[in-house]
């Protein structure tokens, strides 16, 4: 049954002095926000598991977890945290197409650094977030004070960061090695992937940032109306700034994993394309790009569904060439079903077979 | 001096990193003014860039070509100006008098040879993976051929798997993982055929991560022969690599010189690379990451 | 003239449902050609939701409409357009980009052969503003123009549709009293080309002035329809509110005597901007409301942002208690303490997807900075009093903002520089679309505010809500401070009187 | 005195001016027309594309999916022209026609639905770039007379160039997007949608079925711009024309169009896509770059643009201002 319609007893809507608010529990459509996407994770991952019955198998190898479960999770931390700083800007109502050439910037900082310096680990990452804050800083500027629209000011540094990659490694994989970095790419916490680990202290003091102070409310309030946040005193250029430099830091996390991952920095195929599969998160975990709302956990959620579809096309064994057909079809569809306007026809139409069937 | 323009793909490997270089490297030798364009992987982008070769009058094109077909009309216009035009890498599905001649490795043979060594190697019992390049391109297509047509003479040769890794190390891995957990943690691969020595290397770290020995329980065997390789090799992680030559700039040149002082050229100059294998690794390794 | 009226557009038993929300319950609706039919009711009490159902923008959940004895289900409002039912929504609703003669001919462009004459166009658009004696360049884009000017567009854009029924929501609230005179002149002579027209206003002498009849709607319910002439204006209100007006104090507000002492005093020298406004000097202190009184275009608006940093001025200084304050741009007037409740609530005022808590908490937030949260109980507890202080009509604090109705949304606005106590407050036309009984509440807490200490700047086209809070009153003419009136001085005639001449 | 509104149009065709300028000061093989036919020819196909995107940037959406169209319509092309013998003619009928049904599926999902155009565009982008792979692994030729006749017609220009079939299609289509955009209902509504959803509803404007109707016409551009390529080609491959949704976009933009949509023009779109042409010639002509300095320069001059232009348009209402 669907309830979208009037939950409240029929005492009125509110209209005389003081009626109005006291009663705050109706049931509003934001608080059953999570429905669709948990929803649509919990196919895919069913539909999973009948394409594979091993699809759910997790076991203990060498003293950590082993299993397609434990897979998505692992191979989705990178895309999460790209994902994440992309729903914080998307909140803005930007968008960041800049995220891969970042990724491979960072990645190629590091990489460099390690197989150049004999620096720290600690100077090295610090160097390799720095990369990726100031190429944050670039777009934010470019957005927020050259007014250059979003799509365009971060196209630019989608060609041009990549190139930098390019430079900083000569366009060869860099390889390194070192126990550090490493772990970081596959080792183990306790049995959980420190990669996992990382992405989900960024993730929940991102979180925490934007939700236990009045970052969220600013970010939110400039991207559904910059101009009239700017008149309520919020510093809505800063805020835009703020946000693409979030975004440039994730993206630079995440390149340091993925180097660390292949120990190696790719600088022309990191990150490669991962634009869209971030921003395809925010949209399934429900955030309009319009601005004005982001949703972290659900942005996480997001990028769970991509990840678990990719590794169910992985599993099935279906040839390489349908891969594409069949991502566009399952999106399309976890679009549908979640679109307030689908629900609305859907529940229209349930409303009228029940009555005619009365 | 000699103005000659070189049309490149573009930089999306190191592989092909490292042929830009040495073309240019070559060419410095020679005292070449060497043109080069690189095309961000796009077709268009190539043409345009050999019309402008042609605009500025150059004395001959390197063109390594992003796909084989598509270049009769451009091939027609360098011909109709007189210029002399050498296919790197790559062929073109073209008429053979539209160009002076192709400096190129044949990719459906690196596949047919891979297999053959595979084949040898296990006697012709083994279920294998495929790591396939990018989906559509020709390298993928043509080595995914090549090794498909020995296998097929090999009954108890299976590919069990093959999916797309996308030419990239991240990409093998990532679905090297899903290959073993799909096939009973790995227990059931004999080996893995990556259609490039990144992925191989990809997959290398996603078997060991299972907690398998890469090279003993499966066997790897790669092409293209990039100095990582044989370092992986030397360690015992990869078992066979078929070189794709890097070093395409000397032949191309001297075909043109050779056209210009009018002495005829074959129409496909053979710069396939040879199979190595662990023993040589460690030696080939130094050379190349000395170099 | 009433007894050969032949109903028109007549509306049945029309029900509405948001979530959450009975917009319209079981209303009827009748609608006379040759008639001006008031739509009156409070803030939220369904009457845009009306106009929005019968003109096919929102689809009806029960209930029928009829067009001349035929029923219709227009789809969206191009189909109501095509029946005759031309229509001017609440808000400005125009394209802001496109050009002012654009916006007239929307769909109705004069084609040859299949494409648009733009010559002919043109002809029409200016024959169109002409009805309205608005005489302003048809290629600039429109949203180069003030609200006011916009609103007299959208107006003349309805006119100039050939229409059976012609619908007006809210359409004087940005107009002074010579616009107004001017479009009643077009209503009365279209009615006598016997259209139909529905007219919502929140002035109710407006209402006495044009109507025929009136229909009163109440929390989405009908309370009933009322000849103008026999429904005396205390009965209109009971009818309206559903209970006594607390009465309206009609004698004005007086400062207290020594304003001095109580600190706020704002003195604003030669503040100017070129082209925009030439300089001006204002003295204001903690206590005292000055009306700002003036004609469209006077510069009201202009000088209102200059204080407010929303624009830098070129000249002239504001000082606070005779420190001059730093005014590059809205924060830093309003880390001194200054509000401005701006004009254009749509792109100026309201985050829509915000919440109405939210929507209430931004200043105060903006001035304390992200780091310093607001607590979420003192958020709700701000929002309740505020909801219920002003009778912001909503089902609950967390509703989006661009869900509510327009005079809701307003309340909204004032409620957010109420919240955050500023020492010294500018309103643009504060009181634009809020009903009678909203009116005298918003009223009595400005005043309450100002005895606690408040410096009030109030720009409204309202001449007699000037006249029934100010202290003194600046006329502003052609840009220019022409008058300041003050004390006995402050009558409706002889600001007109200033603002004319 | 110019309406203030064509500002960024003429900011375009200054840059535009000043990057010929400079090539031609710059190379003496520059200014020769052969240099102009090819800049014509070789981006023919991305300006159509460009065409079609305008409409649906000026409504306020955004069309990924033109890259994967365009590679789509050629390896169906090659399909129906090499696997079934088909006329070239026919086929591009049947390829126009199968554009328009998609972009109107796309329109229809982003008009009833309320979804966001990127996100079904980019689903749209996956689906037509899995269909090619579908249909055709390989890049195969596309043999046919009457291709090789397309492929070969040209006008003789003053000079070394031509003007090719290629270019004249482009330029017929520059010429029918300006008198959609500017001289029909359809084309000022879509500019209404843009500038103002709501308003525009609300004024009576058929918003979903412009909607529907601005992605079909961007879906016959992108396939036609598909054929244009086969023919320029003639030959057809899966990953043909990945990322030429992006520098349609970057046309889109140089050329003055905001990508809020509500304002921007056709004609300059023609520019912007001139001018991404110039400047992949101008690295061609100068030669010296290499991979990666390609990319940064690449990226360095959009960035150059996008700020000259606006110090354009800012320094023309300057001019306006002070004369007033
Ligand atoms: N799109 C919407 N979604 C949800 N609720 C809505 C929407 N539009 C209107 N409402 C609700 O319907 C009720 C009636 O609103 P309506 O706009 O009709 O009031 P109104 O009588 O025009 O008031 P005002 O005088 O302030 O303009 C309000 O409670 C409002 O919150
Ligand atoms: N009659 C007019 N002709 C041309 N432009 C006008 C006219 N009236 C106003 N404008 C434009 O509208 C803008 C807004 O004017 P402003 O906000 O100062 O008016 P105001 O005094 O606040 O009156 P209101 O708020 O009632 O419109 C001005 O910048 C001016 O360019
Ligand atoms: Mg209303
Ligand atoms: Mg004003």
């Amino acid at each position: 049954m669907t309830t979208l319609q009037d939950t409240k007893k029929s005492s009125g809507n509110g209209g005389s002095a003081g009626n109005g608010g006291k009663d705050g529990r109706a049931i509003s459509l934001s608080s059953r926000q999570w429905l669709g996407p948990v929803i649509a994770l919990v196919l895919v991952i069913i539909v999973n598991g009948i394409i594979s019955p091993a699809f759910f198998n997790v076991k203990v190898v060498d003293g950590h977890l082993y299993g397609s479960l434990v897979d998505i999770v692992h191979r989705g931390a990178s895309t999460a945290l790209v994902a994440v700083g992309m729903a914080i800007v998307i909140g803005t109502r930007g968008i960041d197409l800049s995220v891969g050439s970042v990724i491979a910037i960072s990645g190629a900082v590091m990489a460099v650094l390690i197989r150049d310096t004999s620096l720290s680990p600690a100077i090295i990452i610090l160097a390799a977030l720095g990369a990726g804050i100031l190429c944050g800083l670039w777009n934010g500027i470019l957005v927020a004070f050259l007014d250059i629209q979003p799509i365009i000011a971060t196209l630019i540094l989608m060609v041009a960061g990549r190139g930098i990659a390019q430079m900083i490694t000569d366009g060869q994989i860099v390889t390194f090695h070192g126990a550090f970095f490493e772990a970081i790419g596959s080792g183990y916490l306790v049995g959980v992937p420190w990669r996992v680990i990382i992405a989900a202290i960024v993730i929940a003091g991102l979180w925490a940032v934007m939700r236990k102070t009045a970052l969220g409310l600013f970010v939110e309030a400039v991207g559904g109306n910059a101009r009239a946040s700017r008149l309520a005193g919020i510093d809505a250029r800063g805020i835009k700034v703020l946000a693409y430099v979030i975004s440039g830091f994730c993206s630079a996390v995440a390149g340091i994993i993925i180097a660390a991952d292949i120990r190696g920095a790719d600088a022309n195929n990191a990150g490669l394309w991962l634009e869209l599969d971030a921003i395809l998160a925010v949209v399934v975990g429900g955030a309009s790009l319009m601005g004005g709302r982001f949703y972290l956990g659900l942005t996480v959620i997001g990028v769970l569904i991509i990840q678990a579809l990719g590794t169910g096309i992985l599993l099935s064994g279906l040839p390489s060439q349908y891969t594409l057909i069949v991502k566009a079809a399952v999106v399309m569809i976890v679009l549908l079903v979640q679109a307030p306007k689908a629900r609305q026809m859907m529940g229209n139409f349930w409303r009228r077979r029940n009555r005619n069937g009365q | 001096e000699m103005i000659i323009g070189f049309s490149q793909i573009g930089s999306e490997s190191g592989w092909r990193t490292s042929e830009t270089a040495s073309i240019k490297a070559e060419a410095e030798k020679r005292g070449i003014d060497l043109k080069f364009s690189d095309a961000q992987q796009k077709q268009e982008n190539q043409i345009k860039a050999v019309r402008s070769f042609i605009a500025q009058g150059v004395d001959g094109i390197l063109l390594a070509p992003v796909v084989e077909t598509g270049w009769d009309q451009v091939l027609k216009e360098a011909k109709d100006a007189g210029i002399p035009v050498v296919l790197v890498d790559r062929g073109v599905a073209a008429d053979k008098s539209l160009y002076l001649t192709k400096v190129a490795s044949d990719f459906v043979q690196e596949g047919a040879l891979a297999a053959s060594w595979l084949a040898a190697k296990t006697n012709g019992v083994c279920d294998l993976v495929e790591l396939q390049g990018t989906v559509g391109s020709s390298a993928a297509n043509d080595r995914k051929a090549g090794f498909q047509s020995i296998v097929d003479n090999f009954p108890n040769m299976k590919i069990l798997r093959s999916q797309s890794g996308d030419f990239t190390r991240s990409g093998g891995k990532e679905v090297m993982e899903s290959f073993l957990k799909a096939e009973n943690g790995g227990k059931n691969i004999c080996a893995v055929y990556a259609h490039n020595d990144d992925m191989a290397l990809g997959a290398v770290q996603a078997i060991k991560e299972a907690g398998l020995e890469p090279g003993k329980d499966i066997l790897i065997v790669s092409i293209d022969g990039v100095p990582d390789i044989f370092k992986a090799m030397a360690d015992g992680d990869t078992n066979a690599s078929i070189e794709l030559n890097p070093h395409l700039g000397a032949p191309a040149f001297d075909a043109i010189k050779a056209s210009m002082d009018g002495k005829d050229v074959p129409k496909w100059i053979k710069a396939n690379g040879p199979l190595y294998l662990p023993d040589t690794a460690a030696e080939e390794y130094k050379k190349r990451s000395g170099s | 003239m009433a007894d050969r009226a032949q109903t028109v557009l007549s509306a049945r038993g029309v029900g509405k449902f948001f979530p959450g929300v009975k917009a319209l319950q079981d209303v009827d609706f009748s609608l006379n050609s040759g008639e001006i039919h008031a739509l009156l009711g409070e803030n939220g009490a369904g009457k845009s939701t009306l106009i929005k159902v019968i003109t096919g923008v929102h689809p009806r959940d029960a209930g029928t409409v009829t067009l001349d004895g035929r029923e219709i289900h227009p789809g969206h409002p191009g189909e109501a357009q095509q029946l005759g039912i031309s229509t001017v929504f609440q808000e400005v609703n125009l394209v802001p980009t496109l050009s002012v003669a654009e916006n007239l001919m929307l769909e109705r462009q004069t084609r040859k052969f299949g494409l648009i004459s733009w010559k002919k166009t043109a002809e029409d658009a200016r024959q169109a503003l002409k009805t309205l004696g608005l005489d302003i360049d048809i290629n600039r884009a429109l949203g180069s123009y003030s609200v006011a000017i916009q609103q007299l567009v959208a107006i003349a854009r309805a006119v100039a549709l050939d229409a059976r029924v012609l619908i007006l929501d809210e359409p004087t609230a940005s107009l002074d009293a010579d616009e107004i005179r001017t479009l009643f002149g077009i209503m009365r002579a279209l009615k006598a080309k016997g259209l139909g027209i529905v007219f919502v206003t929140h002035f109710l002498d407006q209402v006495y002035e044009v109507t025929d009849r009136i229909t009163v709607l109440r929390n989405g319910r009908l309370v009933g329809t009322f000849e103008t002439a026999q429904l005396p204006q205390i009965d209109l209100i009971n009818h309206m509110l559903g209970r006594e007006l607390a009465e309206i104090s009609s004698h004005r507000h007086h400062a207290s005597d020594t304003p001095k002492d109580r600190g706020n005093r704002i003195q604003i020298k030669n503040l100017g901007k070129k082209r925009v406004l030439k300089p001006v000097s204002l003295e204001l202190s903690g206590g005292e409301i000055v009306g700002l009184a003036g004609l469209l275009g006077s510069g009201r608006t202009e000088l209102a942002e200059l204080v407010f940093g929303a624009h830098r001025a070129d000249s002239g200084l504001v000082f606070l208690d005779d420190k001059p304050v730093l005014l590059r741009s809205p924060r830093q007037a309003i880390r001194a303490g200054f509000g401005l409740c701006p004009e254009d609530r749509k792109q100026d005022g309201i985050v829509p997807e915000l919440g109405v808590r939210e929507n209430i908490a931004l200043a105060l937030q903006g001035r304390r900075g992200w780091l310093r949260p607001i607590p979420r109980a003192d958020q709700d507890k701000f929002a309740d009093d505020m909801i219920a202080a002003l009778g912001i009509a909503t089902p609950d604090r967390e509703k989006p903002v661009g869900q509510l109705s327009g005079g809701n949304q307003q309340k909204v606005i004032l409620a957010r520089w109420l919240v955050s106590k500023p020492v010294f407050l500018i309103l643009d036309e504060p009181t634009r679309g809020i009903d009678v009984g909203a009116h005298a509440d918003i009223i009595k807490l400005i005043r309450d505010l100002c005895d606690e200490g408040l410096a009030l700047l109030v720009a409204s086209s309202e001449l007699e809500e000037i006249v029934a809070f100010a202290d003194r009153v600046a006329v502003l003419r052609d840009r220019e401070l022409a008058t300041e009136l003050s004390g006995a001085e402050i009558t409706q005639n002889n600001i007109i009187e200033a603002i004319a001449r | 005195m110019v309406n203030e509104r064509y500002y960024p149009l003429l900011a375009t065709l200054a840059v535009c001016a000043l990057l010929y300028g400079y090539g031609m000061f710059e190379y003496r093989a520059f200014s020769d027309t052969y240099v102009l036919g090819n800049l014509l020819t070789d981006n023919a196909f991305l300006i159509i594309t460009a065409i079609g995107m305008t409409f649906v940037i000026l409504s306020g959406g955004i069309d990924l999916s033109v890259g994967s169209m365009i590679a789509f319509v050629g390896v169906l092309m090659a399909e129906l022209v090499t696997g079934f013998g088909m006329h070239p003619l026919l086929a591009v009928l049947i390829s126009l026609v199968f554009g328009g049904l998609f972009g109107a599926f796309m329109g229809f999902i982003i008009a009833k639905f309320d979804i966001q155009p990127f996100i079904i565009t980019l689903a749209g982008m996956f689906f037509l770039r899995g269909m090619c792979f579908l249909i055709n692994l390989d890049s195969v030729p596309i043999t046919h007379d009457f291709v090789s006749a397309f492929a070969g017609f040209r006008i003789p220009l003053p000079g070394r160039g031509w003007l090719s079939a290629s270019a004249m299609v482009m330029l017929a289509s520059v010429l029918i997007g300006l008198v959609i955009a500017h001289y029909t209902r359809f084309g000022r509504n879509v500019y209404a949608i843009g500038g103002d959803r709501q308003s525009a509803q609300l004024l009576g404007i058929p918003v979903e079925r412009t909607l529907i109707q601005v992605y079909t016409l961007s879906g016959v551009f992108s396939a036609l711009a598909g054929v244009v390529f086969a023919f320029y080609t003639a030959s057809a491959y899966p990953l043909a024309a990945v990322g030429v949704e992006l520098d349609a976009i970057a046309a889109v933009v140089i050329g003055g169009t905001l990508l809020t949509g509500g304002m921007g023009f056709v004609a300059g779109t023609f520019f912007g896509g001139i001018i991404m042409g110039v400047i992949q010639t101008l690295i061609a002509f100068d030669g010296s770059l290499n991979s990666w300095w390609t990319k940064i320069v690449i990226g360095g001059l959009l960035f150059g643009f996008i700020v000259l232009q606006r110090l354009i348009t800012r320094s023309f209402s300057g001019m306006r201002a002070g004369a007033s």
